[in-house]
């Protein structure tokens, strides 16, 4: 009997190894990991757990919640239109500040979206097994957090509907291409590569779930979408031979791509002649926030996912503490980036650059500067203490303030560089306007509800991975003539 | 699956890349082809070109060839300024006082003259407004050996008018049509030549 | 659908051979359509009937034309008959400038607010409805022969002859009376000259010929109608071929006469004459200095004026006035006192302007010659407006006609002109619009901008200049001269009648064509003006050779007449007793009232150009605001924009504040020509109307050294600043280059010290041909700002509005930093500096320097651009291509100049749409400040009208470039070099000062080229290696006594 | 040709170890037309099963270099060659800036690329009768199912079925699923 039997509930969990007194090569304790599946699930009962939601009828928490974000998103189309029909002028950018909202939301989307591909791959190719229970979720996170992040530079130009200029294509005008020395048209390149990268390397990881759903699909329909969704897939060792090598490929390429992406990002600021934006500690400064901010809504989302779709025997107590550890980590590291910029800024003796980091830590932006470094740099420090790392409500708290910090950071970073720069006569101040906070909401809005289409149609937990990790002895059923004895639905093949 | 259906698939695939390149070139070709129907229809084969006498079967001898009138008699600016202009309705009547009396487009013309109307030609060769074209300093353009840029000759060495190299043989025309794209890449073409070195900076022709 | 066997492979659902070409040819249809459907929209191109011979070589050119414009000679360019812009005619030597109001004035003449045609305004009694000319022309003749003599002729300044001698004329005529009311006259100077020499007729000092140049209050600079500026600018170099000037300036706003000052001493209004008469004091009475010295008269008059005493109560250094009078001494024969500017019109004024004769006499600049004589400038008086106020309210006069003149408005409260207005039985306005006074009036009878009339001007130095239209009147307009001439006709004037006549019979010869002289005109003015001119030049008008006479005339813009009378005799001591009843400064806070500098006295008021021009000093547009001293603002614990009550006893007026550098701590400030209430919807309303704490005293009205209180009125009105930040450390920013004379002669590049740029990573690119290069002279740059408004009508910059200034969307290409120099701290740095610290504002180094697009070889901007909407020319230029801009605003963030502009709004077009409005009511402001008709016909074709979305900034007017260029291609010079001097950039036209240098960097000879090379050019922020085109030349202050 | 039925030999175990110890012994045995249907990747199959590596790593190297090239060739073409412009001082060949989008272009080929490959190439690497997809079998669910084709050299119904039940696999059946095998 497999002590993991043992852990019937996530409420069990400790966080220490489980020890098996007397059970050790020499007669010692055996002190093996807790389970990353508690519940004492069988196999079928993943299927059943995780497709589940796919299957029934919404409830009606899925539908207030999906409500509030369609709603959201109205807010988004609305304010989207009146700025395409007005002008840029209804949201706050002026001169100096000439980008404003749209780019700090597209920082901190794209941000975001970098916690899903990292979590997935990196933790894949450092062999991390907790990484199953949320890989999915986060993948799909990452997904829907570069949709919207990819509104942000359309939408931010002065003139959005010529925004297919920036696509090399050959055309009569010369031929015209695009410059490409300018970080926008690497951006371009960054986000659309990392955009299809991630949703292949995600749908990549959904085919042998897609099977599972069309295998216990009722309506035939269903069955034949989900069918044509997972390209027929049967789970024979010759598709997973080659699957499984790609998808290390893949997990290999997204690694340094989800570097690269948010260095190409920050090279927007740090290729510029800006104090404050042209530094070189940006790339890894940058990377990390990215990690920072994107681990922070992971932990936001599955604390949802814990608690209104159960999915608690999945993303454990333990996966949250992993997560709270990493929050710690790179919030530290966000802090050294924080503090080494002033030291760099200092010993540069750059008078331009000193100027611009002290306005902006004690300028007419220092609240906003407070703020960042509060939430992003002091707020994780609490995760020094276990209890806090595996309270709910702290990590969820700790979560938002700490994309909350994020924001700012960006914020700070935007702003600050930009309102007082080399000329003093140029100095000014920038304030959102209506239209800015709508936007902002609004793309919110889109996210949750792709986030929530995506936990209605698709398994919101990668189910054959999550099978690998779980011990047979306990997982398996019994084996009996006719098959699976979990699987009622699903019509026999062939007739 | 079997080579009839890949060859179908094939072909779909061919189709659609061709029709969207077909469609994309046709777009930025929009101007080239155009041709449209004037207010009066004035036929600029009659005008310059040489006077072919000819004897009717009434036995009237009528001119079926030009007048040998020069460009610059009626579209005055080319060599002077930025515009070629369209002639005033005055130019017209410098000859049809006593010209061609009577027929029908002559005194639609004259209509227009008596009532002191312009008259609202289609305009034909058309820039964006973005782009400030200026014949003079095309048609004046000369190289180091001071030769003409827009040469006054074609290929062959056979006398041309400049007004030709963008313009086509509007002599023979019965009705202008745009003879070439009049597109950025087209006025490019020109330019990028050694020996026309018109320069290639966007603030040449925008500004 | 695919099976879910993965080895049956049926049938596919692929498009079968039937299919496809069914898909392909909906698919060739749907190209078809698409290609229909985005064929170029078929266009009109509308030829002449019958296009006039004249116009045979410029269709699609510049024409340029002289003229004049309220007393300024100016060039007005035209594209296809439609006036774009006014600029100083080269080559002038009328003694007048040209002011921003005058280059403005294609503003005013596109004014949609202006009256179209007559009214009947019946006193405000009801809606204005239409009249006709021919009823409003037979009441006034009526009206005028039947008051005779209790008929009066209201006017503003006037400076033309031929309008004088009409008015005269009417006068013999029928009795009418003129009185002529200019509401900034300084009459103070013309009475002092009357105490001195005899003679109300001011000289004109001559500035270039000055070493040391005392103000006493001068405003020399902040009037440039009155052409100071090249003269003084002349020695203003330190290399100044007859030496650099020193200006001492002893005032108590600071102006921007006094920011050009290499010493400022700050001495309030009130007491300034005082001090003007110690000086005397100390060079006539304690160093017996001059003719004038121990005369006995002056010896009296100057005996309560001892230096020390003075200095006392003037708060001041008495060590610093004696080394002042030592400079004034040491040169004598060179030196130059200048009084007046608004310390003028305190009640001490004619004593400050007499003590400055005083000055002027002991110093010798009569002697040697630092005086011209000029013309006596013809200005009304207070007293006779006051006297036909009286008149008015007695019911003394019968048929009031006001023409050029808004009394209700700008005329002293006391007067209650609105009242007075009310006993007259027939009121006819002669204004441009309904204005304040108008609405008065029983009809409106819309006068033609100078623009659309003719009309001619007597100039300083005894030049007499034609004022020639330049556009037929857009709407149902007359000139003032044509107006007057006929009625003189109709009344039986034998020179009007004469003039109505010849103006007839042109009317009746039909024009013809093809004729190689233009048509006569049909307008009575211009053979009124022809009759007189032939008088003026003793020729017979048929002569031919008063016909090439008036045509030079037409085509030089002036002809010069003979010089004005030598300058009047002698300095009569007894004058000096004007000091002796001096009247005591004003005990406490005193108040300023001074013109605003580009609105004047407001009658342009409803020009958007002038609104949001941002006055140089304090940076505001669209409105004005109470200037305290920072030290009184500071311990009244006041913000920027605070709503405080200005109380002058008779009158009060709530203002915002504004913390005013350089101001005495005594002294408040507020301009005047504000806060207008019916010169249009762009003027009205905008800042605090000063007028009415203006006080009449006797027949002088006092705008300055009115003693005030002042007290936090609640409330808060943000102010439209142009500038963010005022100070700069030049330790820690050095990008404005400045010296001191002494540090320049010991190194000719001190002053430019900035830290270098790292090696480049590149090698260059080369510039073949051209390479455009500016050099801006900083020493001769006052900060004026003409090149501001210069650039924004040249280049179609729309105005943005008060509320598009404050939310940092500024739109002008150029613009004018105005910067206080804070003194050095070795190598200490407080941040404070950034927030004025009072050691740096109270007695301020003001710094300005003009900044537009540095066309940097390696400008930053061009990198980030991903659309290749703007990169580097072959000849050196950052190209800032519109139709390929699609707005990531990239390139103004990394430009470290901020010089790019983003387009936030559609400003060129008014969107009428119901939703859009109510979405944003800001674009009907647009709408109102830039699209209204026929405000577009201001544009220059010549440069694209942006549209939203995208960025625009200074193309060292490529269209000016581009034009020489073809030029020489038509003259057969393709390919060469352009010729230095070949291309004029509207700033460089519009600078009076000749501060700006542009040209071609690549030719060695080129004044660019030179300028570039000096010691003294500094090109701005090496340290980033942007490598700017603008070369800025340290500015030196003369530090040398 | 499509077969027009398949034919083959069934049987599942419950555990991964079950179904890798019965594929050595298949493999072992000589079978060459057998396969595993697995709900997820049991390690150590491969092997066990006698198949070599996935060759899917080339393609991506391929891809990778024709990415780079791709994008180094685009840019260069671009900015040097079809119209070089002058970019803020910069040369034409400003190489250092065409670094990102050579790297990205590089991972979006060898990534989409082997994404989509390794798809294609699940469903080409197959067996003469690769298994039909039988729902109750509970491939996907827990059970590992070892299938072994009738086109195998080696089969013999008898002795295939009674190896297979030697194994120790449940629920040993014949499958002759005929024609289209439409769910």
């Amino acid at each position: 009997m497999s002590p993991w039997a043992t852990v019937q509930d996530d409420s069990q969990l400790t966080g220490r190894p489980l020890v098996v007194p007397g059970a050790g090569p020499y007669g010692g304790d055996l002190e093996i990991p807790e389970p990353l599946v508690t519940g004492g699930k069988k196999w079928a009962d993943v299927d059943r757990d995780i497709c589940m939601h796919a299957e029934r009828f919404p409830t009606r928490r899925w539908w207030l919640a999906f409500g509030v974000a369609l709603a959201l998103l109205g807010v988004l189309v609305v304010s989207l239109a009146v700025l395409i029909y007005s002008g840029m002028g209804v949201v706050g950018v002026n001169h100096p500040v000439g980008w404003g909202t749209f780019i700090i939301n597209f920082v901190f989307w794209i941000g975001i979206g970098h916690a899903g591909t990292l979590i997935s791959a990196v933790l894949y190719l450092f062999r991390q097994p907790w990484r199953t229970g949320i890989n999915r979720a986060a993948e799909a996170m990452t997904i829907f957090a570069v949709a919207c992040a990819g509104i942000f530079p359309i939408i931010h130009l002065g003139r959005a509907w010529f925004a297919y200029w920036l696509v090399p294509y050959p055309n009569a005008r010369g031929p015209l291409w695009v410059n490409f020395t300018s970080p926008l048209a690497w951006d371009i390149f960054a986000i659309s590569t990392y955009a299809l990268v991630s949703i292949a390397f995600w749908y990549l990881g959904l085919l042998p779930d897609l099977a599972t759903v069309r295998d216990r699909a009722t309506h035939p329909w269903r069955r034949r979408l989900y069918n044509a969704l997972s390209f027929g897939w049967t789970g024979s060792q010759r598709m997973w031979r080659h699957y499984e090598a790609a998808y290390m490929i893949l997990a290999g390429l997204a690694t340094p791509l989800v570097f690269s992406v948010h260095t190409i990002v920050s090279f927007d600021f740090a290729t510029s002649v800006m104090p404050g934006w042209h530094t070189t500690i940006f790339p890894p400064y940058f990377v990390i926030g990215a990690i920072f901010s994107g681990f922070a809504m992971v932990i936001t989302l599955m604390t949802f996912m814990r608690g209104y779709f159960g999915m608690k025997n999945y993303i454990t107590t333990n996966h949250m503490e992993a997560m709270a550890k990493i929050l710690m980590f790179t919030g530290m590291m966000v802090g050294f980036a924080y503090t080494t910029e002033f030291f760099m800024a200092w010993y540069s003796g750059s008078e331009w650059e000193g100027f611009v980091f002290k306005n902006r830590a004690f300028g007419p932006y220092g609240w906003a500067y407070a703020i960042m470094f509060t939430c992003n740099a002091i707020v994780p420090q609490l995760f020094w203490w276990k209890k806090l790392r595996r309270h709910t409500w702290v990590l969820f708290t700790v979560s938002i303030l700490v994309n909350v910090g994020m924001w700012f950071e960006r914020y700070v970073i935007v702003v600050t560089s930009l309102h007082r720069d080399y000329l003093p006569s140029s100095w000014g101040m920038y304030s959102l306007t209506f239209w800015d906070y709508s936007i902002l909401i609004g793309s919110f809005g889109l996210f949750f509800t792709l986030f929530l289409l995506f936990v209605r149609v698709l398994p919101v937990v990668a189910i054959s991975e999550v099978k690998g990790v779980m011990d047979p002895r306990v997982a398996r059923s019994a084996p009996t003539d006719s098959g699976a004895a979990a699987v009622t639905a699903g019509a026999a093949p062939g007739a | 699956m079997n080579g009839r259906r890949k060859l179908v698939r094939l072909l779909v695939l061919v189709g659609l890349v061709a029709a969207t390149g077909a469609l994309a070139w046709t777009l930025s070709n929009a101007r080239q082809g155009y041709e449209p129907r004037q207010p009066i229809s004035f036929r600029h084969t009659r005008m310059p070109g040489a006077p072919d006498w000819q004897v009717t079967d009434a036995g009237e001898v009528v001119n079926a060839g030009g007048y040998d009138i020069p460009c610059v008699y009626c579209h005055t600016m080319p060599y002077k300024g930025r515009h070629s202009t369209v002639p005033s309705t005055a130019v017209c009547m410098n000859c049809h006082q006593s010209v061609g009396l009577g027929k029908e487009w002559v005194l639609r013309m004259q209509e227009y003259w008596e009532r002191g109307q312009p008259i609202p030609w289609v305009k034909v060769h058309d820039l964006p407004d973005f782009v400030y074209y200026d014949h003079s300093a095309h048609l004046n353009a000369r190289d180091a050996s001071g030769a003409l840029k827009l040469a006054e000759h074609d290929a062959e060495g056979r006398p041309m008018v400049a007004c030709q190299h963008c313009h086509g043989d509007v002599a023979a025309m019965e009705i202008v049509s745009v003879q070439n794209p009049f597109n950025m890449q087209w006025c490019l073409d020109c330019h990028r030549k050694p020996e026309m070195d018109g320069g290639t900076d966007c603030v040449v022709c925008h500004r | 659908m695919r099976p879910t066997d993965p080895h049956e492979r049926p049938e596919p659902t692929a498009l079968d051979r039937r299919e496809f070409l069914r898909l392909g040819g909906t698919l060739a249809a749907a190209s078809a359509l698409a290609t229909t459907g985005c064929q170029p929209p078929q266009e009109a191109t509308i030829p002449f009937h019958d296009m006039p011979e004249s116009l045979a070589d410029g269709l699609g050119r510049a024409r340029f034309y002289r003229t004049v414009l309220a007393g300024s000679p100016v060039q007005v360019t035209t594209r296809e008959g439609r006036p774009i812009l006014v600029a100083p005619p080269p080559d002038d030597r009328s003694g007048r400038g040209v002011a921003l109001r005058h280059q403005a004035a294609i503003m005013d003449l596109y004014d949609p607010d202006r009256a179209r045609h007559p009214l009947a305004v019946r006193r405000g009694q009801g809606a204005p409805v239409p009249a006709s000319w021919a009823a409003i022309e037979t009441e006034a003749i009526d009206r005028l022969r039947r008051a005779g003599s209790r008929a009066v002729l209201l006017t503003g300044p006037l400076a033309s002859p031929g309008l004088a001698a009409a008015i005269a004329a009417l006068g013999e005529r029928t009795g009418l009376r003129h009185v002529a009311w200019s509401p900034l006259a300084a009459d103070a100077a013309a009475r002092a000259w009357e105490h001195a020499f005899g003679e109300p007729r001011p000289a004109r000092p001559r500035l270039d010929r000055a070493a040391v140049i005392l103000g006493l209050g001068a405003e020399f600079l902040d009037r440039p109608e009155e052409g100071f500026e090249p003269e003084f600018a002349a020695r203003r170099v330190p290399d100044a071929e007859a030496g650099m000037s020193r200006f001492i300036q002893l005032e108590g706003r600071l102006t921007l006469t006094g920011a050009s000052a290499d010493e400022r001493l700050r001495v309030r209004d009130s007491e300034l004459a005082a001090v003007a008469a110690g000086l005397a004091h100390e060079l006539v009475v304690g160093r017996g200095l001059g003719p004038l010295a121990g005369d006995p008269e002056v010896a009296a008059a100057l005996a309560p004026f001892p230096l020390a005493t003075v200095a006392e109560r003037a708060g001041l250094d008495a060590a610093r006035l004696g080394a002042i009078a030592d400079e004034l001494q040491a040169g004598a024969g060179r030196a130059l006192v200048v009084a007046g500017g608004s310390a003028s019109s305190t009640a001490q004024g004619p004593a400050l302007e007499l003590a400055a004769l005083l000055l002027n006499e002991t110093l010798g600049a009569f002697a040697a010659g630092l005086f011209e004589s000029a013309a006596a400038p013809a200005t009304g008086t207070a007293g006779a407006l006051a006297a036909l106020a009286a008149e008015l309210r007695d019911g003394k006069v019968e048929a009031l006609f006001i023409a050029g003149a808004n009394p209700v408005y700008d005329a002293p409260a006391a007067l209650d002109f609105a009242t007075a207005l009310e006993a007259v039985p027939f009121v006819l306005s002669l204004a441009d619009r309904l204005d304040e006074t108008s609405r008065y009036a029983d009809y409106l009878a819309p006068a033609s901008h100078p623009f659309e009339c003719w009309g001619d001007a007597a100039l300083p130095r005894g030049l007499f200049a034609v004022q020639q239209p330049v556009v037929q009147p857009l709407h149902d307009t007359r000139g003032l001269l044509d107006l007057l001439v006929g009625w003189g006709a109709a009344l039986g004037d034998p020179a009007a009648s004469a003039a109505v006549a010849a103006a007839a019979a042109a009317l009746a010869t039909p024009p013809e064509p093809a004729a190689a002289m233009p048509a006569p005109s049909p307008s009575p003015a211009y053979h009124y003006l022809r009759a007189e001119w032939a008088a003026r030049l003793a020729l017979d008008p048929a002569s031919p050779a008063f016909r090439t006479a008036w045509e030079e005339t037409l085509r030089e813009g002036a002809w010069q007449g003979p010089a004005p009378a030598p300058l009047p005799g002698t300095f009569a001591p007894g004058a000096a007793a004007l000091l002796a009843g001096l009247p005591p400064p004003a005990t406490g806070l005193e108040l300023q009232l001074y013109p605003h500098l580009a609105l004047g006295d407001g009658r342009s008021a409803n020009n958007g150009w002038l609104q949001e021009f941002p006055d140089p000093i304090t940076r505001i547009s669209w409105g004005g605001a109470l200037s305290l001293a920072p030290r009184r603002f500071d311990e009244m614990g006041l913000a920027n924009g605070d709503l405080l009550l200005v109380d002058a006893g008779h009158a009060q007026v709530v203002a915002p504040a504004y913390r005013h550098a350089g101001m005495h701590y005594d002294q408040v400030a507020l301009p005047l020509g504000l806060g207008r209430t019916a010169c249009g919807v762009i003027g009205n309303g905008t800042g605090p109307d000063a007028w009415p704490l203006r006080q009449l005293a006797g027949d002088q009205i006092v705008a300055a050294g009115l003693p005030v209180t002042i007290r936090r009125a609640g409330g808060h009105e943000a102010l439209a600043f142009a500038q963010g930040s005022d100070v700069i450390d030049r330790d820690r920013r050095p990008i404005v280059p400045f010296t001191t004379r002494s540090a320049w002669e010991s190194d000719p590049r001190a002053g430019t010290e900035q830290q270098e740029g790292g090696p480049s990573a590149w090698p260059a690119h080369d510039y073949p041909a051209e390479r455009w290069a500016m050099a801006i002279d900083l020493s001769r740059c006052n900060g004026c700002g003409k090149c501001v408004l210069g650039c924004q009508a040249e280049n179609n910059v729309p105005v943005v509005g008060r509320l598009g200034i404050i939310e940092g969307r500024e739109m002008s290409w150029m613009r004018i930093d105005r910067y206080y120099d804070a003194p050095r701290r070795d190598g200490r740095w407080g941040a404070e500096v950034w927030d004025g610290p009072l050691a740096v504002v109270e007695e301020p180094q003001t710094l300005f320097e003009p900044m537009l697009c540095q066309h940097c070889a390696n400008a930053p901007c061009e990198t980030v651009c991903p659309f290749i909407a703007t990169t580097h020319s072959a000849d050196g230029l950052n190209q800032q291509i519109y139709n390929r801009c699609v707005g990531t605003r990239y390139c103004a963030n990394n430009c470290p100049f901020k010089v790019r502009r983003f387009n936030f709004w559609e400003y060129s077009t008014a969107r009428e749409s119901a939703l859009f409005r109510w979405l944003e009511p800001r674009l009907s402001r647009h709408a109102d400040l830039n699209a209204r008709a026929p405000m577009q016909m201001k544009n220059n074709p010549e440069v694209t009208v942006r549209s939203r979305g995208v960025m625009e900034k200074c193309s060292f007017c490529i269209q000016r470039i581009m034009a020489a260029r073809a030029a020489a291609t038509r003259a057969g010079r393709s390919g060469q070099r352009l010729p230095d001097g070949a291309v004029v950039p509207a700033c460089l036209e519009a600078c009076p000062t000749g501060a700006i240098v542009f040209g071609d960097l690549n030719d060695p000879g080129s004044a660019v080229a030179r300028l570039a090379a000096q010691p003294r050019a500094m090109r701005l922020l090496a340290a980033i290696g942007v490598e700017p085109s603008i070369s800025y030349l340290t500015k030196v202050r003369n530090d040398k006594a | 040709m499509m077969p027009t039925s398949t034919r083959g030999l069934l049987g599942h175990f419950c555990t991964p170890d079950e179904a890798l110890a019965a594929a050595a012994r298949v493999r072992d045995a000589g079978y060459r037309h057998f396969d595993f249907l697995t709900p997820f990747p049991v390690h150590g199959m491969e092997e066990a099963m006698g198949q070599k590596r996935s060759w899917i790593p080339w393609v991506t190297g391929v891809l990778a270099i024709c990415g780079i090239l791709f994008a180094l060739g685009l840019q260069y073409w671009a900015m040097v060659f079809d119209w070089p412009l002058n970019h803020g001082g910069k040369p034409f060949n400003a190489w250092p800036a065409f670094i990102p989008i050579t790297f990205e272009a590089m991972v979006f080929w060898a990534a989409l690329g082997s994404a989509v490959v390794a798809v294609i190439a699940g469903k080409r690497d197959t067996i003469p009768q690769p298994p039909p997809l039988l729902v109750e079998t509970g491939a996907t669910v827990d059970r590992f199912v070892l299938w072994i084709s009738a086109t195998d050299p080696r089969w013999e119904p008898a002795e295939v079925e009674a190896f297979v039940r030697s194994l120790g696999a449940n629920g040993v059946r014949f499958v002759d699923v005929s024609g289209g095998n439409d769910a």
